[in-house]
């Protein structure tokens, strides 16, 4: 028997981060502040904040900021943070976390990365429609949606060459099961949490 | 040797010609690939942005359909960094959290499927060439070897990090795909930048940042001398490749250096004919660069003697 | 029929640390109604004050007490403490029994209500077992007034005179053809810039001279027998081919021979020695050794050019390593430590990146005796620095590598940034450091000075040292990568030199050496002190010591104060003659031994002998050191052992569960 | 209030490490389960089989054998001793009708503090799983006090 503290602390932000973390154990308690994750960082010199910095207000509560900075939207996925990090704290993961919280939270709207998960957004209706992702038209609705200009320049610069290299398909394919697939992604939905 | 084979989106189309080059290269090593049937899209890195249970069963239904169909052998075969770290890590994580399994896994029975961790192990396909074929068998099918190219080995990030998940080459200074080009007969030249971001989808969300990552990597490569990149993920090829052009016209530079996947310069080596290895089809033409590979073995640079004043250099972790 | 013993308790408050969870008062007022041995139960504020022993004493002579038993902390604080008190009282020490309510309990949950119940099952177990104990004697034994001393570092070196000084013999036993330890290798010394070798070299002569002491250089320990008091200990001295009585030390040898190779020991890498070397002109002794895995005769059977030079003929090609035997009463380990491998962490280059260089080889460049003869240098030995990086904690505080701090790198990082500063005026130092560390005697001022220096100081761990340059100024030098922590931003500074603070390392065969002497090695690979606080000096393993970074990472200042130490705490037990062993040994009843022989083969320490004769086995008491693993063992029950014996452990049992005992067993048989 | 089952662990802990573990996580204030009540031996190779039975038998629902790794003994190797008698403890358990995991051993060093503590915690949470023992009922069998065959262990 694990004696119950006498009086439940209330839960924090840093609580909700750790606990939306899946896949084992954040160690988000664990941070040193050492810099090392934004240092070794590829896009951490245009983040409004290091991956450092996020933990230090995570852990100051600043819901609010952590949750509208592009710093999560910047993230690459390229896992140095994580490989680098001398208190092994599973840095990816946690702003794959950020990502998902400022979703839910409608913050993202206000961050300066407003658009990025627009992006995952068309990314995943693609894969949820088809089965398959179709690089044509996420590059087309995304760039229409934010970058009008850029979809011109797509159209007619590298994404035409693509196109005629015979690069990029004209008409997303289907999978066979996809109605398996949206059943099994429908009840994932409805399940929801972190794990 | 036979293995389960998960090519995933990008192969279908974008880097089509490391599907067809694999496929070309699986032949003579002895490899036999068998797709999983009707497989559907890993997520990439967009899906765990938005919802993390759908995006995990996203890939727990590759990984069920996969160890429904595979036969003796557990191995699963996947070319793109993103959709080989996708699979290990869902399998990993499930493994780890049972919690996530069972989740995972009601979800799955949504589609009559289930998946048990750690009955399907993802493997990326370098992986499978250096370490299950191995140097010395990939020498032995070189015919025409690649003497005079200077290669550039490009790993990016999903195929050596994250360490958590026990990859098979150093997170921060790989070398396997350098020795294989050495085998082939091409010249490695030395690449800091041989493990860093390519920027990913960067592209998509900022231009700037993703541009930066891009010209470092092709700066580097060119300031070492290599004639082209090899690379080993669609992602990586498409960020050099075709945005090469937009990063030269951002930075005013003139960058030409091809980038092409291992598995294209193995078929070359091997005596494959260039189109069927789908040369031709990169943005930044490779025909000039190949031109440069000769039909005899460039002779041993000397080691320069250093000055009587100079210090001795300490010998790397692997020589000692 | 169970004898009646008329025992006291006394259960500690330790101010709230004990009842602050535990209800102490319940659990006395308790076991003094429902166990009929206890005579007087007490709870007392502070038991180990002298007012809570006082109270000990006068209840056994008022009170005719036979028992003891004190609930408080662990016995390993405080057993000894009571033992005196009883004594004094007039009570056998080994009639008095601990339980442990303060670490095993009151610390180690919140739960008032359960802490209070498991201390009345530990305070009832430790009266069922008194009953059982008996009288014991400690066993006396005589000290061998020899020690040895492993290890020719600094600490090794203070302990070696301290004790050769007090006129007692030492046999120093140093792997290296040199004594001097890391220290040698250094150039000067925090914080206050003394050269090493002038305050160090001095100190290896008083050694190598010494009437009172045998220094064994080149040598190593193969096999330790025996216990505190008598160890009988074998030494390989390995072969130098060099005869020590003929040689002189000239060096006309290691002149003239021909063959050079990089010196990846005292030179750290940075330069080179001969093959026949001593590894520096002070070296203690003086004489040579020849390196025979690199020397062209023992690799092709042809050179003996230093054979030839040699002016008194003491080179012997043919010499072989001897095994020497010494006996002593007690062992000093001071086997230092390696410096962690900067190659491991690959994104700092060191290996790959020619101007990365490590501390120790940064430490050589600027000895005025080493390779560059103090100038500091580019790995091209010519070209200056204009600007140089130091990089804190490099496989220090990562749990990829070495969880610890290293202790000593802030400190000698900052004389490194004041020697660049004093030698080029002119160049921009950077030292990237996660949170410095200057604790120690006027270290802080330490610090303040470089802060007046100029020094940049950056707070963040480098993420990547690179040559891949992105700017212009970056073109042909090495851009250090990290995040200024203080502004929250990630920079890339372009320097010409860096030098990587490698953190301190247990060395690479300290668990063997543990093992050697019957010692433990912590998680890291550090040697175990006694207690953490109260006794780093000695070892779970009486009669042997440790002393110097083989107990943790540490600067000089403390290595000495440790070495000192060591030789106090075995020149007290020298000066007591004798030594008092706890009496817990097996002992096997004839009677009842069916000489079966089981017991002699488990015994790690060969102390039971079989009588033929007899048919029966014996304890050899002197080699016993009262495991009870034989007791155990023991089929017939004819092996007890004293202290642990099977009545009174299973009188503990019988008492730790009397709130869960079956109804069944309650009945009388 | 439903009352949970508390079990009652007798820890055999030898003197060098596990029990130091145990002083050090007190130390350093780990917080454990209470459920493990702890003997000193010198050496876990001293864990005589009958003691664990004895315990068993006396109304504990589980033991605890707590000693240094292999290769860290005091004792050279008294803790492989330990795991050799273990292992044959745990076949006679099997055949007297007790579930094994009440009977376990744990490696832990002086500077093991945390392990000792999760392993407390960890065997507490599976005996609670298990229930209460009752000696009497699942071993003598409806407590008609008749002594099943209790034998003496075979010695290694």
């Amino acid at each position: 028997m694990t004696a119950e503290p006498t009086s439940a602390r209330a839960l924090t932000f840093f609580d909700e981060v750790v606990a939306n973390t899946p896949g084992g154990d954040s160690r988000l308690e664990l941070c040193l502040q050492c810099g090392t994750c934004g240092g070794s960082c590829p896009s951490g010199a245009d983040m409004e904040h290091t991956p450092r910095e996020i933990f230090a207000m995570i852990d100051a509560g600043m819901k609010d900021e952590v949750l509208r900075s592009n710093a999560p939207w910047y993230c690459v996925s390229c896992y140095y943070c994580m490989t680098r990090c001398p208190q092994e704290i599973h840095i990816t993961d946690i702003m794959y976390t950020l990502k998902r919280m400022a979703i839910r939270e409608g913050l993202y709207k206000k961050s300066s990365a407003s658009d990025a998960p627009g992006f995952s957004e068309t990314f995943i209706s693609f894969v949820e429609n088809n089965g398959r992702s179709f690089e044509l038209g996420l590059a087309a609705v995304h760039h229409l949606r934010y970058h009008p200009i850029n979809a011109v320049k797509m159209a007619t610069g590298m994404g035409l060459e693509m196109i005629l290299k015979g690069r990029m398909a004209i008409v997303p394919t289907k999978i066979k099961g996809i109605k398996q697939l949206q059943s099994i992604l429908n009840k994932a939905k409805e399940l929801g949490g972190a794990a | 040797m036979k293995y389960g084979y998960y090519p995933g989106c990008s192969l279908e189309r974008n880097a089509y010609s490391y599907h067809q080059s694999t496929l070309a290269v699986a032949k003579p090593l002895g490899l036999e690939f068998v797709e999983v049937e009707d497989w559907n899209c890993c997520g990439a890195t967009e899906y765990f942005a938005i919802d993390a249970i759908p995006a995990y069963a996203l890939v727990g239904r590759n990984l069920a359909l996969a160890a429904q169909q595979k036969g003796d052998d557990k191995q699963l075969v996947a070319p793109c960094s993103a959709c080989f770290l996708n699979l290990k890590k869902t399998d990993h994580y499930m493994d780890e959290s049972p919690e996530l399994a069972e989740k995972v896994n009601t979800a799955l029975a949504a589609g009559e499927l289930h998946y048990e961790p750690g009955s399907v192990e993802a493997r990326h396909l370098l992986d499978v060439i250096v370490s299950d074929v191995g140097y010395d068998a990939v020498a032995e099918k070189v015919t025409k070897p690649l003497y005079n190219l200077k290669v550039a080995s490009y790993y990016g990030c999903m195929i050596v990090r994250p360490r958590a998940l026990e990859t098979f080459d150093d997170a921060e200074c790989p070398t396997s795909m350098d020795h294989l080009m050495e085998v082939l007969g091409a010249e490695a030249v030395d690449f800091s930048m041989k493990a860093h971001c390519c920027g990913g989808h960067m592209t998509q969300i900022s231009e700037p940042t993703a541009f930066d990552l891009i010209r470092s990597i092709l700066k580097n490569a060119v300031d070492n001398g290599a004639d082209t990149i090899v690379t080993l993920c669609p992602m990586c090829q498409l960020n050099l490749d075709a945005y090469q052009s937009a990063v030269n016209k951002h930075f005013g530079t003139d960058y030409n250096i091809p980038i092409l996947y291992f598995t294209q310069l193995m078929g070359l080596a091997f005596g494959i004919p260039a189109e069927e290895l789908g040369i031709g089809k990169e943005l930044v033409d490779a025909r000039s660069a190949l031109t440069k590979i000769g039909t005899e073995a460039p002779p041993k640079p000397k080691k320069k003697r250093p000055s009587k004043k100079a210090l001795p250099m300490p010998s790397l972790l692997e020589e000692a | 029929m169970t004898k009646k013993e008329k025992v006291g308790v006394y259960v500690c408050h330790c101010g709230t640390n004990i009842a602050g969870i535990v209800d102490v008062e319940d659990v006395s007022t308790w076991v003094g109604e429902n166990n009929e041995n206890v005579e007087v139960s007490r709870d007392y504020k502070f038991m180990c004050s002298s007012l809570g022993q006082e109270l000990i004493e006068k209840d056994i002579k008022e009170k005719g007490l036979t028992r003891v038993v004190v609930a408080a902390c662990s016995p390993h604080m405080h057993e000894k403490t009571f033992r005196g008190a009883c004594q004094r009282g007039g009570l056998n020490p080994f009639l008095f029994e601990m339980a442990n309510i303060r670490e095993h309990n009151s610390w180690a949950t919140n739960d008032k209500v359960a802490a209070t119940q498991k201390a009345k099952a530990l305070v009832n177990a430790a009266v069922e077992r008194t009953v059982q104990q008996t009288s014991l004697e400690p066993i006396p034994v005589e000290i061998n007034a020899n020690t040895l001393i492993v290890g020719g570092g600094i600490a090794g070196i203070t302990a070696a005179l301290e004790l050769a000084n007090g006129g007692d013999h030492v046999y120093l036993v140093e792997r290296e053809p040199s004594i001097g330890g890391h220290m040698a290798q250094l150039d000067k010394t925090f914080p206050t810039l003394d050269c090493s070798a002038c305050i160090l070299t001095p100190k290896m002569v008083d050694v190598g001279q010494h009437p009172n002491i045998t220094l064994l250089s080149y040598s190593e320990v193969e096999v330790v027998d025996g216990y505190v008091g008598n160890f009988s200990v074998t030494v390989r001295k390995k072969a130098r081919y060099v005869i020590e009585e003929d040689c002189t030390g000239c060096g006309i040898c290691e002149e003239k021979c021909p063959q050079k190779v990089v010196d990846d020991a005292f030179e750290a890498n940075l330069g080179y020695r001969k093959v026949v070397y001593r590894p520096f002109p002070q070296a203690v002794p003086n004489y040579p050794v020849i390196d025979a895995e690199n020397c062209t005769y023992f690799k092709n059977g042809k050179c003996k050019v230093c054979e030839m030079f040699c002016p008194t003929d003491a080179i012997d090609f043919k010499q072989e390593d001897e095994l020497l035997k010494i006996e002593v009463g007690n062992i000093i380990l001071a086997t230092g430590y390696d410096v962690f491998d900067a190659r491991r962490i690959k994104r700092y280059g060191y290996g790959r990146l020619p101007n990365v260089f490590t501390s120790m080889e940064f430490e050589r460049m600027v000895n005025a005796a080493g390779p560059t003869a103090g100038d500091i240098v580019l790995r091209d030995g010519v070209n200056v620095p204009k600007s140089v990086a130091i990089i804190h904690c490099v496989g220090s505080r990562d749990k990829n590598f070495n969880e610890y701090c290293s202790n000593v790198c802030c400190m000698y990082s900052l004389k490194f940034a004041h020697l660049v500063h004093e030698r080029i005026p002119a160049a921009d130092v950077y030292n990237f450091y996660i949170d410095m560390r200057a604790s120690g005697k006027e270290y802080e001022a330490f610090y303040h000075r470089l802060l007046e220096e100029g020094t940049h100081f950056i707070r963040g761990k480098v993420a990547e040292v690179t040559n891949a340059a992105n700017l212009p100024e970056e073109e042909g030098k090495l851009i250090v990568q990290t995040e200024n922590t203080l502004i929250g931003k990630q920079i890339r500074v372009p320097v010409d030199m860096v030098i990587l603070s490698a953190g301190i390392e247990s060395r690479h065969d300290a668990n063997e050496v543990a093992h050697l002497f019957g010692m433990g090695c912590g998680y890291n690979g550090f040697f175990i002190e006694r207690h953490p606080k109260l006794d780093p000096i000695a070892t779970m393993t009486e009669g042997i010591f440790i002393a110097g970074a083989c107990q943790g990472p540490k600067d000089i200042p403390s290595s000495v104060a440790q070495g000192a130490a060591a030789a106090s705490r075995v020149s007290s037990l020298i000066k007591q003659g004798t030594v008092m062993m706890e009496p817990i040994r097996a002992h096997i009843n004839e009677d009842h031994c069916s000489g079966c022989r089981i017991c002699n083969n488990l015994c790690p320490y060969n102390a039971i002998e079989y009588h033929e004769d007899k048919k029966v086995s014996e304890v050899i008491t002197a080699l016993c050191q009262g495991c009870g693993t034989c007791v155990a063992a023991c089929p017939s029950a004819a092996i007890s052992g004293a202290h642990f014996t099977n009545e009174q452990l299973l009188s503990q049992i019988d008492g730790i569960l009397w709130d869960v005992k079956s109804e069944l067993k309650m009945e009388p048989a | 209030m439903n009352e949970k089952f508390e079990p009652v662990i007798v820890g055999f802990l030898c003197n060098w490490c596990s029990y130091r573990a145990a002083d050090l996580a007190g130390t350093a204030r780990i917080k454990y389960a209470p459920n493990m009540r702890a003997i000193r031996v010198m050496c876990s190779g001293r864990v005589d089989p009958q003691f664990v039975l004895k315990a068993l038998r006396e109304g504990a629902d589980g033991v605890l054998i707590a000693g240094c790794h292999p290769g860290e003994c005091h004792y050279v190797n008294g803790n492989i001793k330990a795991l050799r008698r273990f292992i044959l403890l745990k076949k006679m358990l099997r055949q007297l009708g007790v579930e094994e995991d009440r009977v376990q051993l744990v490696w832990a060093s002086a500077s093991e503090g945390n392990v000792l503590a999760a392993k407390v915690d960890s065997m507490t949470e599976e005996i609670r799983a298990l229930g209460p023992l009752n000696w009497n009922e699942t071993v003598l069998g409806g407590g008609n006090g008749q002594h099943a065959a209790v034998t003496e262990p075979e010695e290694v």
